[in-house]
C-alpha cells in the first residue's frame, strides 16, 4: 500500500471530453516485461481511484514466447474489455500477430511502437487504420543504466492517460522493492523519458483523446483477482483444510491459501494427484474440519469417483473448478465454460450435490464462501464453477462485505444410545456425529446403507437415504442468492458464470435503444430452482441463452430443468475469445423481431 | 455398542466390537485380524470414539464397521489419502487404515507410495491374501505368477510386487509382517506399530478360504523373524528381498520426522489476511 | 451339450391346460447350491425346447450368505420374471425373508419347504396364502450316500414340470463333469427321490396346474448371459485388444474375453486400475487394433478423463459399463439405469462422443458390436450401457445372427506429404495413419491442436477441431439401429436398456386392453436422434417414460434433446427391483385418462 | 517431415527432429534430452514409422512432437498405461515413454509401479528437474524437503521419492541415470536402454533453469558412476541408496523375461468360440 498523498488528476485543457473508460495493451516477447507493466499502471490508476481490469494473454511457452496484458480503466467497475482496444504500445513486435483475435483495433486507436526499428507490425494493426505514435522505445531504454523498455511504455501510456506521477511512483517502488533501489531508479528514469517523448509523437489534441477523466472520489478498494477472491471465500466460510494439485488456471487459489490457511490456524496438503486431493478433503472434513480443493477440468474429472463417495457418505467437501478450455488437456490457459455438464451430471449414480458460479471477479470471494456454508448445512458436495478469465485476472473492486450466514453444520455432540448417523430426517439432514465424540461411534459408507449405515441392499433403504439425500438439497431455501435477476422486459437473457458481464453491458445497450430487457444469470445451478425462475420469466416470451461453450450445455441443462417460455435464442460460443456485448444485443435484437 | 468398559477395568477386546455381524466366508482370515486388531486396542486402552478406522472396499475393507470405533468405508483404493485427510485435520486422533492387497498394491498403488514418503502418523494393515477376493478371485499385485484364474488363465507370469520392499524404499517408519493364524503375535506388532511414530506399514498374511484354500497351508511354513528388527532401511530391505516371504515379525524401527501437523499457535485475523487486497 | 435323444414332455392328461410360462425360486443358504440347481434346471428345460431366464440373487456375503435362483421358463422368448412366482422351493428358510421384496407368492403359488425341521418360513411366504406341499427333503438328502438337497429340489422341480428324464440327466451330467461319477449317480438319485416323492405331498391336479405345455420344435439357441454375450459382440466387431480392472457386475465381460481373445488371436491385459485400462485400450487402439474395456459405475468414473482424451485425440475405444445401484460403490450386485447422466454428460469440455445400450440379453452382443464399428467408423469413444440385469441374467435365446457392418476404420495408408492427422474433411472424419505407416508420423493430442496435430491455443483451431469432432458424431446416419419401435396409438412409451422388457410386456397388456400403444426403446442415447423420434411421436399426445432411476435421468435427458410432444408421465424409480409390467400398464392407463 | 535419409546413408539425429520449434525456455535442459534421443535413435537406425514415443503433460512432456516419429501426448502421469496398449497391441515397434518428474512418480506413481513389475519391453525416460515446470514451479517428489515455493513455503520438509530405487524394488529391467548436459553419455545409456529386452528406466537429471536456476550448477557435481553396473537388484539399490545422487551411468542391467507379449500361432475362429453357447 502506498501512502503518500496523491495529486488529484488535472482536468483536460483541450475542450475534448476526457474518458470515462480506456481499453489498453502491451504486448511483446516473454521477458520483456509487459505483464509486470501492465501490473504497475493498473496498481497505480486504482491508488489514483479509477477501477480496472488487467488479463494476461500468453503463448504456450513458460518463458520466451509472446505475451500481452490487457488492460481496462475505468471511472466505474470493470468486469469485461471493451471490444475494440484503444492503445496498443510494442514493446516489440514479436509473434503479436498471435494476438490479432483478441486485440480488435480501430482506426480511433493508437499503435505504437518502435519507431527506430523495422516496423513488424502485424497486418491486423497495419490494417486497422490505427494512428501510429513510434518512437524509439528500445533506443530510449538503452541511454538509461539499467533501463528497460517496459518501463519506457509504461511512462509513455501514464502520460497519454494522464496518471499521476506519485500514484505511479509508489506503484513502481512497491513493485521492485525486492530489486533494490538501482532497478527503481533507472525504471523512474525510463518512465520519465517515455512521458517526456509523448509529445513529441502525438499532438496535443490526438493525446487528449486517450486521457482518462479525473478519478471519482477514492474509496478503499481492493485489488484481487477471482482466484485469491475464491481462496479468501473459502477461510472467510470457515475452511481450514485444503488438498491441492496444481493445475492451470487454478493453481492460484492453492498457492493463495497454502500461506493464508497457515496464517489463521489451517493447513494445506500438498497430494500427489487429484485422487488423492478429493479424498484428502473427505478425510478432513470428515473428522470435522470444512475442507476445500481447487482444480480445472482434467482433475475433476478425476475427482468424480470420490465426489460421489462424499454424496452418499454425506460429508460437505467444496471443490472450485476453475474452467478452462476443453475437452481433455484442451487449452489450459484459455477461459471457456464448457464444465456445466461433468459439474452437473457427472456422477454415476443418482447422486444430488451442489453446483454454484460466480459471476464476477468479485462475487469468486461470495460464491466460494456460499459453497462453504451449502456444503456444511446440507452435509454434500458443492462445486464451484469459476473459470479462467475471472480466476486469472486482476480486478480492482470494492470490498466484498463479509457475508455471516447463520448456519452451520449440523452435528450430533451428545449422541443418544442407538444413534444413527443416517437417520431418515424430514429435511434429509442427519446429524453428523465427529470423531472424539462419545458414542457417536458410526462407520461413514458409500456403499448404500441403511441408517445406522451398515451396507444394505435393501430397496427400502435404497429409496429412503436416495430420497433424503435429495430432499435435503432440493428443499433447502437458497433464498436471493440463487440468481441476479435485473431488468424487465418481454426479452429476458439467461445466463451464468463470467459471460454475465458481457450480458449486462449487452442489455443496457438494449435498453439504451429501447429494448425492455430481463437479464437472470444463475449463481446456483444445482438444485435447479424451476418455480423461481419460471415466476421470473413469467411475461417473458423470448429468452436469450448466453453461454461459453460450443455444444451449448447451458441451453440444455435448461431444457432439461426447467420450461422456458416463448422462442428461445441460444448464443453459444466455445472459448478462446470472450462474448461480447456486442454479440449479446445483437441477439437481443434478434428477439425482438418476431 | 458393546462399550460397557468401567472407569478403572482394563478394557477388553470385546469392547472394540461392534454388533454387526461379519460377512466374511466362515474361516477367513480376516476374522482373527479384526480380532488382533481389537486385542491391540484393548491393551493401548485407545478411547473407541478418539480412534478411526479408515478403508477402502474389499472383504478386509470391511473391518470398520466391525469395530467400535469411527470407521470410513470409503472407495476403492483411496483409503490412504482418506485417512491423511483425517488425521493432518485431527491429529490427536487415532488413526488406522486397513484393506487389502488389491486395494491397497493394486489401485492404490501410488497412494501407498506417497503416504510412506509423507510419513504421516498412520497405522496401515493390509490384509494380504494375494487374490481379488470380494470380486471373486482374480490376481492381485501379490499373487504368484503361475496362479491360473478365468482372468489370467495360466497365471498373469508377473513377478509378484513386494509391498514390504516398496515400503522401505518409500520411506515408511516402521515395517512389520504378520500372520492372521497367529493372533497373539499379531495383537503385540500392531501394539507396537500404532505406537511408533510416523507411518507404521503391518502386512498380515490373511487367507481367502474360498479362493485361495491351499493358503490355509500357510500355518505351516510361517515362522517369526530370524533376526533382530533393524533401524537401517537398506538392510531390512535387503533381508526382506532374500527372505522366504514367511518371516513374520517387525523387520524395521525407523526413527524419521513425522509429518508436521502442528498448526499455528497464534491464528491471526481475517483482517489480517485481507489487507494485502487493499490498495 | 448332451447328445442323447430326448424324449418329448407328455401332454398332460389331467384336462386341465398346461402352462406357456412358470416362475420358480430355489432359496437356500450360501453354499447349499441353490444356483447350481437353478442352471441345471434350465439346461436341462432348454434342451427340451423351452425358453428361459435365470437370474441369482444373493446377499453379500461372498460365501454363506442366502442365494436364490429366480427362474422363469416359457414356449416364447423370457425377458423379465413374472411380477409373482409360481413356485418357491426352500433348501432351508435361513435368511429367506431377505427376499420378500423381489419374491412376490400369491395363494395360487406353490411353496415347498422341509416338513422335517422346525417351520421357519417367512412371513412373507406365509401371510401369501400359497399352498404347501412340504416334503423332508433334508432326510431324503441325507439317506443317499453323497446326497445333496439341492437334488432333491431339482428332482421334484423337474417332475413338478414335466422336464423329459433325458434332458435332466445330460445337464447334471454336463455340470457335475469334473466332479466325477459318484457325484454324478448320487445327484441322480436325489432327482429320482424328489420326483418320487412330488405325488404324495401334492395331488395330481394341484400339481397339473404347474405343468409346463411340451415345448415347441427346438430349434440351435444359445444358453448364455448379457455380460458373455457383450463380449462375443465385441470380438465379432473385430476386438483384439482388451484391458481388465475386475469390478461387480462387469468382471464376467473381462473373464469371458481373456481366454476367448487369446484363441482368436488377441489379448487381455489386467490394468492396476481403471485409469490405466482406459488407457492401454487407448494405445492399443492408436496402434491400429480395436479395443474395449468393460467396468461399472465407480470404473467408469475413473475413466472419464481418458475418455476425454480419447475424443480429443480421436481414437476409437469401446467402453462396456455394466451398471449396478449408485451412487459411489452403492449396490454391487443389483442393477439401476443410473449411470446414463455420466455417460452421456461426464466429460469435461464439449466432447462429443457416442453411447448405445443394449435392450435384451441378446441384444447385449449386437449393441456391443455395433459399438465397436461406430467407435472405428467414428474414430471416437463409444459407451456401452449394459446393466447388472442383463449382463449377469442367463437366458436361452436364438442365436444372434452377424450382422456384418461394412465401414472401418479410415485409415491412411499411403499418407502423402504434409499428411495432416486431424484435417478438418467434410465429414469430420480425418484418415488416421497407423503406427508402421511410412509418412504418416504424427503426434496424438489431448491438447487443443491444429488439423496437423501441433497444439494450439487458436480460436481457429479450437472452433474448427470443436465442430469437426462433432459433425462426425452428429451426422453419421445410424440407420434404424437407433431405436426398436413398436405398435401405434396416441400414447407412446419412451424407454432404453434393460427396461425394454416391462415396456414390451406393459405395452401388449394395455393392448389387449384396447388401448392402442406406441413403445420406443432407444438404443442409441447419444448422439440424440431429434428428428427420427420426433417424427415417431407426432400423433403422439401422452408420453410415458419409464426408467429405473430414482433421478428421473432419462426424462430429464429427453427433455434436454427432444421436443416431446403433449403430456409426459414419468415412471422412474430406482432399483434393485426391477420396474414390472404392470407399473407400466397402470402408467398407460393414466396417460389415456385426460 | 525432415526425413531425408538416403538408402544406405547411416541416419542422422536431426533426421528424428520434426520441424515443430520446441516451446522450451532458453537453456531448459530438455533441448539436449531431444538431442540425445534423437542421437540414439540415429544410432539405432530405428525407422521413424516403427518408433513411437509416448507421453504425459508437463514441459518435458512436449518432446513426442519434437521428433519425427509416431507420437501419443496423453494426459498427465498417464503415459505408461497408453504405452503399455501400444508395445502390448503392437509388440514389433519401438516405443519410447518420456515425461517429467510430476507426471512421473506424483500422478503417475502408480503406473511407474506396476509397468516396471509388468516388465514390458519398453523404455521410460524421466527428465527429471525436481519441480513442477509447467505449472511454474511447485515441488514434485524428488524435490528436495527445504525448497522454498508459493504452494509449500519452506518447504515440504517431505523426504524426497527416489526413483531410481522404487524401480528396481518394483522390477525394473534396466536402470540408469544420466544428465542433459552430457548428451553423448546420455546418447549412449539411452542406446543401451532402448536395446536392453524389458522395461528399461533412464532418469535423465534435467534443469528447469526458470524455476530451480541454481540446477545450473549440477553440470559441476555430476560425474560417472564409480562403479560398474551390477545385475544384482538388491546390489544396485543399495548402493544407489547411498551414493551422492550425481553418479550418472548404467546402473542395473536385470535379465528378467519380459512381459509375454506373443499371440497364438493358429487362431480359431469365430464359430469355435460360439460353441460354447449351444444348447
Ligand atoms: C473403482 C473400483 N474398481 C473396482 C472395484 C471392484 N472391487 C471391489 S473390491 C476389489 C478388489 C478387492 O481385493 P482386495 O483389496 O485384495 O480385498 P479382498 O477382497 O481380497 O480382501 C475390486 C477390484 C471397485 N469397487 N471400485
Ligand atoms: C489431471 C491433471 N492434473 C494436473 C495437471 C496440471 N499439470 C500439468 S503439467 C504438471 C506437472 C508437470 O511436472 P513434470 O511432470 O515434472 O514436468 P515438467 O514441466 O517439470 O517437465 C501438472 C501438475 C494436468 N494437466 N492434468
Ligand atoms: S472371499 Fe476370501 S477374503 Fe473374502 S470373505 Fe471369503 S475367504 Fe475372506
Ligand atoms: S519451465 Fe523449466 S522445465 Fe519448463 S521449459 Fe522452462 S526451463 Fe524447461
Ligand atoms: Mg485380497
Ligand atoms: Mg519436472
Amino acid at each position: 500500500m502506498t501512502t503518500a498523498t496523491r495529486k488529484a488528476p488535472e482536468p483536460e485543457t483541450t475542450g475534448v471530453q476526457a474518458r470515462s473508460k480506456i481499453s489498453l495493451a502491451i504486448s511483446g516477447s516473454g521477458g520483456a516485461g509487459v505483464i509486470t507493466a501492465g501490473e504497475m499502471l493498473l496498481s497505480a490508476a486504482a491508488a489514483a481511484g479509477w477501477y480496472g481490469l488487467m488479463t494476461r494473454s500468453t503463448g504456450p511457452q513458460i518463458r520466451g514466447g509472446e505475451a500481452a496484458a490487457l488492460l481496462t480503466l475505468a471511472a466505474e467497475p470493470v468486469g469485461l474489455h471493451s471490444a475494440q482496444f484503444d492503445v496498443l504500445i510494442a514493446v516489440d513486435w514479436m509473434n503479436t500477430d498471435r494476438f490479432a483475435a483478441e486485440l480488435v483495433l480501430t482506426p480511433e486507436s493508437l499503435v505504437i511502437g518502435d519507431s527506430a526499428l523495422p516496423d513488424d507490425a502485424p497486418a491486423f494493426a497495419v490494417d486497422s487504420g490505427a494512428r501510429r505514435a513510434d518512437m524509439p522505445l528500445k533506443e530510449m531504454a538503452t541511454e538509461i543504466d539499467g533501463g528497460r523498455i517496459n518501463m519506457v511504455a509504461v511512462g509513455c501510456l501514464s502520460a497519454l492517460l494522464g496518471i499521476p506521477d506519485d500514484a505511479l511512483e509508489n506503484a513502481v517502488r512497491a513493485k521492485l522493492k525486492c530489486k533494490g533501489d538501482a532497478a527503481i531508479a533507472s525504471s523512474l528514469d525510463c518512465i520519465r523519458s517515455g512521458a517526456e517523448m509523448l509529445p513529441s509523437v502525438l499532438d496535443d489534441a490526438a493525446a487528449a483523446q486517450f486521457r482518462l477523466a479525473p478519478a471519482g472520489q477514492r474509496r478503499d478498494r481492493w485489488l484481487i483477482s477471482g482466484n485469491e477472491a475464491a481462496g479468501l471465500g473459502a477461510v472467510r466460510g470457515g475452511v481450514r483444510f485444503a488438498a491441492a494439485y496444481p493445475i492451470t488456471p487454478a493453481t492460484e487459489v492453492l498457492e493463495w491459501l497454502a500461506p493464508a490457511l497457515d496464517r489463521v490456524g489451517g493447513i494445506l496438503v500438498q497430494a500427489e494427484d487429484e485422487l488423492a486431493s478429493i479424498n484428502m478433503i473427505i478425510g478432513a472434513s470428515y473428522g470435522g474440519v470444512p475442507s476445500i480443493t481447487a482444480t480445472s477440468g482434467p482433475g475433476l474429472a478425476l475427482m468424480i469417483e470420490s465426489i460421489g463417495l462424499a454424496t452418499s457418505a454425506e460429508v460437505p467437501v467444496v471443490i472450485v473448478d476453475v474452467m478452462r478450455g476443453g475437452p481433455s488437456t484442451g487449452i489450459p490457459t484459455k477461459s471457456e465454460q464448457s464444465d456445466l455438464n461433468i459439474a452437473v451430471y457427472g456422477m454415476h449414480g443418482d447422486a444430488p450435490h451442489i453446483v454454484v458460479a460466480p459471476n464476477s471477479i468479485g462475487d469468486c470471494l461470495f460464491t466460494t464462501q456460499w459453497a462453504v456454508h451449502l456444503a456444511e448445512d446440507m452435509q454434500a458436495p458443492a462445486i464451484v464453477l469459476s473459470d479462467q478469465f475471472l480466476g486469472q485476472a486482476k480486478s480492482v473492486v470494492d470490498p466484498p462485505a463479509n457475508v455471516s450466514f447463520i448456519t452451520r453444520r449440523i452435528t450430533a455432540d451428545a449422541p443418544e444410545p442407538g444413534y444413527h448417523r443416517y437417520a431418515v430426517t424430514d429435511g434429509g439432514v442427519s446429524p453428523m456425529a465427529v470423531p472424539g465424540t462419545k458414542g457417536g461411534q458410526y462407520t461413514a459408507d458409500g456403499l448404500e446403507h441403511s441408517p445406522r449405515g451398515t451396507p444394505s441392499s435393501r430397496v427400502e433403504d435404497h429409496v429412503a437415504q436416495l430420497a433424503k439425500r435429495r430432499r435435503k438439497i432440493e428443499e433447502f431455501d437458497y433464498g436471493d442468492h440463487w440468481a441476479t435477476v435485473d431488468g424487465d422486459g418481454a426479452v429476458a437473457v439467461l445466463t451464468w458464470g463470467s459471460t454475465a458481464e458481457a450480458v449486462r453491458l449487452g442489455a443496457d445497450m438494449a435498453r439504451q435503444e429501447g429494448i425492455a430487457v430481463k437479464t437472470v444469470n444463475l449463481r446456483l445451478l444445482l438444485p435447479a430452482q424451476p418455480a423461481r425462475l419460471e415466476a421470473e420469466l413469467s411475461g417473458v416470451d423470448a429468452v436469450v441463452v448466453v453461454e461459453q461453450s460450443e455444444g451449448a450445455q447451458f441451453h440444455h441443462y435448461l431444457r432439461a430443468h426447467y420450461d422456458l417460455p416463448g422462442r428461445v435464442l441460444p448464443l453459444n460460443q466455445p472459448g478462446p475469445l470472450p462474448i461480447q456485448s456486442i454479440d449479446v444485443l445483437n441477439k437481443i435484437r434478434e428477439a425482438i423481431q418476431t | 455398542m458393546t462399550d460397557t468398559r468401567a472407569a478403572v477395568a482394563r478394557p477388553k477386546a470385546s469392547d472394540y466390537k461392534s454388533d454387526i455381524p461379519p460377512v466374511w466366508c466362515p474361516g477367513c482370515g480376516d476374522y482373527t485380524v479384526l480380532l488382533s486388531i481389537t486385542k491391540a486396542m484393548a491393551q493401548l486402552a485407545l478411547a473407541p470414539e478418539e480412534t478411526v478406522v479408515v478403508s477402502g472396499i474389499g472383504c478386509s475393507s470391511r473391518i470398520p464397521a466391525y469395530t467400535n470405533c469411527y470407521g470410513f468405508h470409503g472407495v476403492h483404493g483411496r483409503s490412504l489419502a482418506l485417512a491423511t485427510g483425517v488425521k493432518v485435520a485431527r491429529p490427536e486422533l487415532t488413526v488406522l487404515v486397513a484393506g487389502g492387497d488389491g486395494d491397497g498394491f493394486s489401485i492404490g498403488g501410488n497412494h501407498f507410495l506417497h503416504a510412506c514418503r509423507r510419513n504421516i502418523d498412520l497405522t496401515y494393515i493390509v490384509m494380504d491374501n494375494r487374490v481379488y477376493g470380494m470380486t471373486k478371485g482374480q490376481p492381485s499385485p501379490t499373487t504368484e505368477p503361475d496362479w491360473d484364474s478365468a482372468l489370467s488363465p495360466g497365471g498373469t507370469g508377473l513377478r509378484p510386487f513386494h509391498p514390504l520392499v516398496i515400503a522401505l524404499a518409500s520411506g515408511a517408519n516402521f515395517v512389520a509382517r504378520c500372520f492372521s493364524g497367529d493372533p497373539n503375535g499379531t495383537t503385540k506388532v500392531l501394539t507396537e506399530a500404532i505406537q511408533h511414530p510416523g507411518f507404521s506399514f503391518v502386512e498380515i498374511l490373511s487367507p481367502c478360504v474360498t479362493f485361495r484354500p491351499e493358503q490355509r497351508g500357510w500355518s505351516e511354513v510361517v515362522h517369526p523373524a530370524p533376526v533382530e528388527p533393524t533401524d537401517d532401511a537398506a538392510q531390512a530391505a535387503r533381508r526382506i528381498m532374500t527372505d522366504d516371504g514367511f518371516n513374520v515379525g517387525v523387520l524395521y524401527r525407523g526413527d524419521r520426522e513425522p509429518y508436521r501437523t502442528a498448526r499455528t499457535e497464534t491464528p491471526e485475523s481475517l483482517a489480517d489476511l485481507e489487507e494485502e487486497f487493499a490498495i
